[in-house]
């Protein structure tokens, strides 16, 4: 690990730009999916892209203020901060980024950092439907950080280490030695727990475009509303990679990681397709029971 | 030496010359009267001078020429010494209260009040069964005729009522008298102790019986005392003072006198008749609003605690020196506090006790009130204080429980009126009023105040041989309160000077964990005091309260045994109750602080006093080796449960929330970053014994410790986002991180206390930054609602930062201290195994971030509401110490060594280390985290992505905050578009179950139950004067069954 | 002998004393009570105990007899005075 | 003389109940005296010996043989004083019942019950 500094940042870099725009086509995958599914011909993969640089173009803006200004400057932080700080790929010393920083704990609250600087930007904003999606997404979150919390104890008790690149050591050698098969209920509760972090139906109700027009972001636009796109979809496959090294045996290689976080980010986008949207209370109480007892049963397994 | 014979040979001369002085004049018949009071005092002091100091025998004066039985002979010893002395002073004293009564009266109140108080020196020192009898009758009759000494007809009625029980109860004790001599032959009673054994017989058992009924029924014992009562709420204040101590005072040396007479195994049923007493007569007192009945009540019970007290100690054969104390301190307690009371009463002149509330006007007299409540309850330094310390640990070593939980459920009782009376003074609406203060009345007040006050501080040190260390905070409480004239600028300045002097003098003694905590309680107070400065004018009696609390949590440090532990606790209590009261609304709240306070206070009182150990303090557990069953599991128990309490533990938390928000806004601070921690620290030095002791089952009680923690946690934060006032919303968060804290300490290991105590600084830093600044908008809001705030970041921003700061470090997020804890938390509790623990401190800390946004954004976010259109940025006293903390938390964020390491020193006597470190990455067993890189990487990547967007966006445009996209539309106004009330209404719909108020219902129930058990206990006093004669008769008759005779 | 002179004594003072307590007139009542005690002094003599009789005789039954009587007296008066009134 | 001794005794009940049925203020007093009147009794009963004489020095009774012939003279004493005070105590509770009186004008115990609880 004694990558001199500006080499480090330089991977870190490349290992950024590869997982930004892996996150983004992923997203525009995503749009033409659903649009398949209902009936239309929906746009190209690589709309994102177009989007972004659209919003990038923009030049009129306005700000409410300082914590308004840094509020996507916070959000994308965070979304980077995050995948920075997880290994992206096995044994890779460009796309192991800085995981010497902190192991499990450090990504799971990291999450934290780019949605409080968000609602605080959100806030400022002076919206209702603002703060109204601030409320309901924080809610929302500490539902389901609960099965993913247990999820992860789980994972810990089994192997008895919180250090992610451990972690993935751990299942190499075979698909038996996933995490997904030795230890599959945390793994259904940590999945249960992904649909409400990517907020597809029917935990969509933070930005419920019918009632709350997008949510949070409301008042954001231009540049600001660019960095939040680009960071979706960083922040996206970054949480896929945690989630393909924590259950689903990690990635040795750019091709496994592809593969593997397409097919983790499909369930929730199945899920998605199929179902109506929850209330928020609704919600908190579906994630508080069904995927929680079954991360509370993984753990009790493992401890007897 | 003067021979006690004077005395009675003054009092009588005198007496008959009286008609003959005052043909002189009025004002020489009452100089003579003060005459005598004072020689008969001076003659008494000369006494008990000689037997306190020389070592002076008790002399027996034999009168006539002859010995006993054939004459009459008295006894002067040092307990006679001690009571003629308080009784002729406070004789002197209440002859002065009444100088205005004696001027207008007639001549002969004079001779009757020479006889009355003539009569209890006669009681106390007579050895004559008989002439006891006649003195008693003395007394009685005097007093009879003195209660009619302004006559009104309630005093008249009350009057006739008295006479006719206590004539009833006369009779008794002649009949027991003459029955002892035809018994035994004399009526000496050295004599008839000396062959108690007729006792055993039923007709000696019947007559001693009889005697000390007699004897108990004039102390007003419980429900034989409905006439006393009467007496106490009619009477005039100076007669009623000399009633309720003078009187008492000769009665229960009787009774004192006599109890060798009751046979060792019927000693207990004596002590149950004082406790019934005691705790019936504060129970209904709590239904009391007429003062000076409330006052009777009061007396009446500390009559029974020390009847309880007296047959007990004799019971155990405790020490006659140790339980001549005990019984003297809770003697002399009463007897200053009541008289002094019953004085103020008189001064009043006001009945119920909400109209006493014109008390707030004339400090000095408050203070006064306030100090002889205090003495009443216990608090330190006071008598009552030491005696209840000695007491209890007999008790406790004699396994009395029953006795233990009895008299301090009955001090807890007593305690919940007076301080209700005291807070609804302090904190009343009532108008100024004109209140007259004569000299002649305020000058015994005034005296029994400073003789207190003078007991008060020789006890500590001339008994328990206190040097100057324990009694610092009094010290320093007293020099602010000479310095209160100052403004409150140069107060806090002084403040501060005394603690940094106060620090320096205690260093030397600190190490390890309790460096830590002297950080957290001095550092954090010095820092704090700044804040103070922003209080305008002189603001008296803040800051002498506010150095007696922060110097006692220091005691609290350096206490080298038991009992200074626990004196600085309870000086800290009453400093914080006090500093709790000045709030403008914390009558209440304050009231359910000192409950629970005191409760817990008493909790710990019997846990220490059942350990088998006399050095429970962090410096006295160095001292001695430490060895299993020192804290038997019951002490453990108490302990904790104690301490539990002080951090404000789900199940008794609900004094916290009310005396954290209603206090001031800077001491709210105070309380919450610093006090708190008091709990934390005991339960420190309880588990390093737990630690040391090799307990059974404690692997036990900690599981439980834990849960009891993380529910603390988790339900603390889920009551605080619901909340709509800010300050609750705090409280509630406080109790939560402390229970991460009482999680942390429960997982006894090395990462755990590590984890604890980092949390403990931490939650200093950002709890005290998010408070002071809270405080400073508050200070310009005018309001603690949240939804009436909004959108104040641009008015001030720097508050903003700190509880931007604040709220990052509190959350746990990244890169900031916060995480730190979290990191430490987490790695202990999957380290220990408790991974359900860890799955609900999840929850609870994502919870948190639910009432931090709402905190920050409904606050200084969101629309701003017209009316703050022109707030300023608040006082720059509030803000330097917030940046303060703001530095620190940057600084051990950056760099977590720096306090992490310290901190794995000083656990690493206790436990093997876990933890290790590679530079600046810390490895646990299971992961590992460099919070230096973290900082940086994120810094890094920030700092990019800012410059990124400020080139990639241009210029831009600053709007109004109410200029936004609002489907077209202008919303209708600021105020109604600042979404911010209720705002987690979907939560509450899901989880609201949670925070049914389960707690508060159960302890409302308590209290609702108790209250209507007091209500209709006191329905026995039907106010008939016949009812009060046959309940006389038939605690008589029920008593002489109960104790066996046949 | 004696003790047959006792009884009837005893016997007239218990019904004194009935009367005492149960008579509505006031002054009735006064005067058994006045009864008992001079009886009682008469019972002191036999039981050999002649200054206590002499005692009783004078201040348990006169002048205590003479309390009560000044006492209902001034109570007749104030009645009076209320009549007056 | 076990018949002055149940005399006394039955005085004392009888004005104990005095005090505890009746409900005028003068029959109260007038049982608080007639307990004392019993009690006197009882006192002296007990003080008397059978056989023997009241302890005056005369003829019969020399200081020699005084300690066998008198009767104890100490409750004869205890009475003479219990006497007394009994008259001080019944003048004193007339002298309330007056003034009582004076202003309620009832003499039944049954008004004077305001103060309770």
């Amino acid at each position: 690990m004694d990558t001199p500094l500006v080499l480090k940042i330089l991977y870190s870099l490349i290992s950024l730009a590869v997982i930004t725009i892996w996150g983004l086509s992923l997203g525009g995958i995503v749009r033409k999916i659903y649009a398949r599914v209902q009936g239309r011909i929906g746009p190209p993969f690589w709309q994102p892209f177009i989007d972004i640089i659209k919003t990038y173009g923009k030049r009129t803006a306005v700000t409410h203020g300082i914590m308004f200004f840094l509020g996507p400057v916070f959000r994308i932080a965070g979304g980077i901060g995050t995948y920075l700080f997880i290994p992206a790929i096995l044994g890779s010393t460009i796309f192991s980024n800085f995981s010497v920083s902190g192991d499990v704990l450090l990504v799971m609250y990291f999450i934290f950092f780019g949605q409080l600087g968000m609602a605080l930007g959100a806030g400022e904003s002076g919206h209702p439907y603002s703060a109204i999606g601030v409320a309901r997404g924080l809610a929302q979150m500490t539902a389901f950080e609960v099965p993913f919390a247990l999820s992860i104890i789980a994972i810990v008790i089994q192997y008895h280490t919180l250090n992610i690149t451990t972690i993935v050591l751990a299942q190499q050698g075979s698909i038996l030695n996933w995490t997904l098969f030795t230890n599959p209920l945390a793994t259904i509760a940590a999945l249960i727990a992904l649909l409400g972090m990517n907020m597809h139906n029917p935990f969509s109700v933070v930005l419920a475009p019918q009632e709350i027009p997008i949510g949070p972001p409301t008042e954001f636009h231009g540049s600001y509303l660019a960095l939040m796109q680009t960071n979706r979809g960083i922040f996206n496959a970054a949480k896929l990679v945690l989630y393909m090294n924590l259950f689903f045996g990690g990635a040795t290689n750019i091709f496994a990681l592809i593969i593997k976080t397409f097919s983790i980010y499909m369930i929730s986008v199945v899920v998605g397709v199929s179902f109506p949207r929850f209330r928020t209370d609704q919600s908190i109480k579906f994630f508080l029971f069904v995927p929680t007892l079954i991360a509370l049963l993984a753990i009790i397994i493992l401890v007897l | 030496m003067v021979n006690p014979i004077m005395i009675f040979i003054l009092f009588l001369g005198t007496a008959f010359l009286f008609a003959l002085f005052d043909k002189i004049h009025r004002k020489f018949s009452f100089a003579i009267l003060q005459l005598v009071l004072l020689i008969n005092t001076f003659i008494a002091g000369q006494w008990l001078y000689k037997f306190v100091f020389t070592s002076q025998t008790p002399v027996m004066i034999f009168t006539a020429g002859f010995k006993p039985p054939f004459s009459i002979n008295l006894r002067m010893g040092l307990e006679e010494a001690f009571i003629l002395f308080a009784v002729n002073f406070v004789g002197l004293l209440s002859a002065l209260y009444l100088s205005k009564s004696f001027k207008h009266s007639k001549v002969y109140p004079l001779v009757l009040y020479l006889m009355m108080i003539m009569g209890v020196n006669g009681i106390v020192m007579t050895r004559d069964l008989f002439n006891l009898f006649v003195f008693l009758e003395i007394s009685s009759i005097s007093t009879y005729a003195l209660i009619a000494l302004k006559e009104n007809e309630q005093r008249l009625a009350s009057g006739f009522k008295y006479m006719i029980a206590s004539g009833l109860a006369s009779v008794f004790f002649l009949l027991g008298t003459i029955f002892i001599y035809h018994i035994t032959g004399t009526l000496n009673i050295d004599q008839i102790i000396t062959h108690k054994s007729f006792v055993i017989t039923s007709l000696g058992f019947l007559s001693v019986f009889t005697l000390m009924m007699s004897l108990i029924i004039e102390l007003k014992p419980f429900p034989a005392n409905g006439w006393a009562l009467d007496v106490y709420q009619t009477t005039t204040s100076g007669v009623v003072s000399i009633i309720a101590v003078a009187n008492s005072a000769g009665v229960f040396y009787a009774f004192y006198k006599l109890l060798p007479l009751i046979p060792h195994n019927q000693l207990l049923f004596i002590a149950g008749i004082g406790i019934v007493s005691f705790l019936f007569s504060n129970l209904i007192a709590i239904k009391q609003t007429d003062s000076r009945r409330l006052l009777g009540y009061s007396s009446i019970a500390q009559i029974g605690l020390l009847i309880t007290v007296t047959a007990l100690t004799r019971y155990l054969h405790v020490k006659s020196s140790t339980s001549l104390f005990i019984i003297s301190s809770i003697f002399l307690s009463n007897f200053i506090a009541k008289a002094g009371l019953f004085w103020i009463a008189g001064i009043i002149k006001k009945t119920h006790i909400k109209e006493w509330a014109i008390l707030r006007f004339k400090p000095g007299l408050l203070i006064i009130f306030g100090v002889f409540i205090f003495a009443l309850v216990g608090i330190p330094p006071f008598p009552n204080f030491w005696a209840k310390w000695d007491l209890i640990r007999f008790l406790a070593l004699s396994k009395l429980h029953i006795w233990i939980i009895l008299i301090l459920l009955g001090s807890l009782l007593e305690a919940f009126y007076l301080f209700r009376w005291f807070g609804s003074i302090v904190r009343s609406e009532q108008n100024e009023e004109q209140l007259l203060q004569p000299a002649y009345k305020t000058v015994p007040i005034i005296i029994f105040f400073l003789l207190l006050i003078i007991i008060s501080i020789g006890i500590p040190i001339h008994i328990y041989q206190f040097d100057i260390l324990p009694l610092l905070p009094i010290v320093g409480l007293l020099i602010l309160s000479i310095f209160d004239f100052l403004p409150s600028k140069l107060k806090a300045i002084i403040s501060m000077i005394i603690i940094a002097g106060y620090t320096l003098y205690i260093y030397p003694v600190l190490s390890g964990v309790s460096l830590v905590f002297a950080f957290i309680f001095l550092a954090g107070s010095f820092i704090q005091l700044i804040a103070t400065m922003s209080r305008k004018g002189t603001d008296k009696g803040f800051f002498p309260l506010l150095v007696g609390m922060i110097l006692s949590m220091g005691s609290l440090l350096v206490a080298r045994s038991s009992l200074e532990f626990f004196f600085a606790w309870e000086l800290m209590t009453i400093t914080a109750y006090m500093l709790v009261l000045r709030g403008r609304k914390a009558e209440k709240p304050a009231l359910l602080f000192i409950l629970f306070s005191l409760a817990g206070a008493y909790l710990l009182l019997s846990g220490l006093s059942y350990a088998h150990v006399i050095n429970f303090s962090l410096v006295g557990l160095g001292t001695i080796p430490i060895s299993a069953h020192m804290l038997p599991i019951t002490a453990f128990i108490l302990i904790v449960v104690a301490f539990l309490i002080k951090v404000g533990a789900v199940g008794f938390h609900i004094w916290l929330p009310g005396s954290y928000a209603e206090a001031e806004d800077d001491t709210t601070s105070f309380m919450s970053s610093i006090l708190s921690k008091t709990g934390i620290f005991g339960m420190l030095i309880l588990l390093l014994f737990l630690l040391k002791m090799n307990m059974h089952h404690s692997a036990l009680f900690t599981s439980m410790l834990g849960w009891i923690g993380i529910f603390t946690v988790f339900f603390g934060s889920l009551m605080a986002i619901f909340q709509e006032d800010v300050k609750y919303l705090l409280a509630y968060s406080s109790m939560g991180q402390l229970g991460y804290i009482v999680l942390c300490m429960a997982a006894m290991s090395h990462l755990g206390w590590v984890s604890g105590l980092y949390l403990a600084v931490n939650h200093l830093f950002f709890k005290a930054m998010i408070l002071l600044a809270v405080a400073g908008v508050i200070s310009r809001v005018g309001t603690r609602n949240m939804y009436e705030m909004g959108g104040l970041i641009k008015k001030m921003p720097y508050s903003f930062i700190s509880v931007l700061i604040g709220i990052i470090a509190l959350s746990g997020v990244p890169p900031l201290s916060g995480f730190g804890a979290k990191w430490l938390i987490y790695t202990a509790l999957l380290e220990k195994g408790w991974y359900f623990r860890a799955g609900l401190s999840f929850f609870a800390s994502a919870i948190a971030f639910l009432y931090l946004f709402r905190l920050i954004h409904t606050i200084f976010l969101g629309q701003p509401k017209p009316q703050h259109q022109n707030v300023k940025e608040a006082s720059p006293f509030f803000l330097i110490p917030q940046f303060l903390f703001i530095f620190a938390i940057m600084a051990i964020s950056m760099f977590p060594n720096l306090i992490i390491k310290p901190l794995s020193t000083f656990i690493n006597p206790y436990f093997a280390s876990t933890i290790q470190w590679q530079g600046n990455t810390l490895y646990s067993s299971l992961g590992y985290w460099n919070g230096n890189l973290v900082m940086y990487v994120t810094m890094g990547v920030f700092m990019l992505l800012l410059i990124w967007l400020i080139i990639s966006i241009g210029r831009v445009q600053k709007v109004k905050q109410f200029n936004i996209v609002f489907a077209a539309e202008r919303p209708f106004k600021p105020t109604t578009t600042h979404f911010a009330h209720n705002f987690y209404a979907h939560y509450k719909r899901a989880l609201g179950t949670f925070v049914r108020p389960v707690t508060t219902g159960f302890w409302n129930g308590v209290g609702e139950w108790i209250s209507s058990a007091a209500g209709s206990i006191r329905q026995i006093y039907s106010g008939n004067g016949q009812t009060y004669v046959l309940y006389i008769l038939l605690y008589f008759i029920v008593l002489y069954f109960i104790m066996g005779g046949k | 002998m004696i003790t047959v002179f006792i009884i009837i004594l005893g016997i007239i003072m218990i019904l004194a004393a009935i009367i005492a307590v149960m008579s509505k007139n006031l002054l009735t009542a006064i005067i058994s009570s006045g009864v008992i005690s001079l009886l009682a002094s008469i019972i002191y003599l036999i039981l050999s105990a002649p200054d206590v009789a002499m005692t009783e005789a004078a201040i348990g039954s006169g002048l205590t007899t003479i309390v009560f009587l000044y006492a209902l007296s001034r109570i007749k008066k104030i009645n009076k005075e209320i009549d007056d009134d | 003389m076990r018949y002055t001794l149940i005399l006394g005794f039955i005085l004392f009940m009888i004005g104990l109940w005095a005090m505890l049925t009746r409900k005028n203020l003068f029959k109260i007093v007038i049982g608080f005296s007639i307990i004392d009147t019993g009690v006197h009794l009882i006192i002296v009963t007990i003080g008397y010996l059978s056989g023997k004489t009241a302890p005056i020095l005369d003829k019969l009774v020399t200081p020699a043989n005084a300690v066998q012939k008198v009767v104890d003279p100490i409750p004869s004493a205890l009475v003479l004083t219990a006497i007394v005070i009994g008259l001080a105590v019944t003048a004193l509770m007339l002298s309330y019942v007056v003034r009582l009186y004076k202003r309620r004008k009832s003499l039944s115990i049954e008004d004077y019950r305001e103060l309770k609880w």
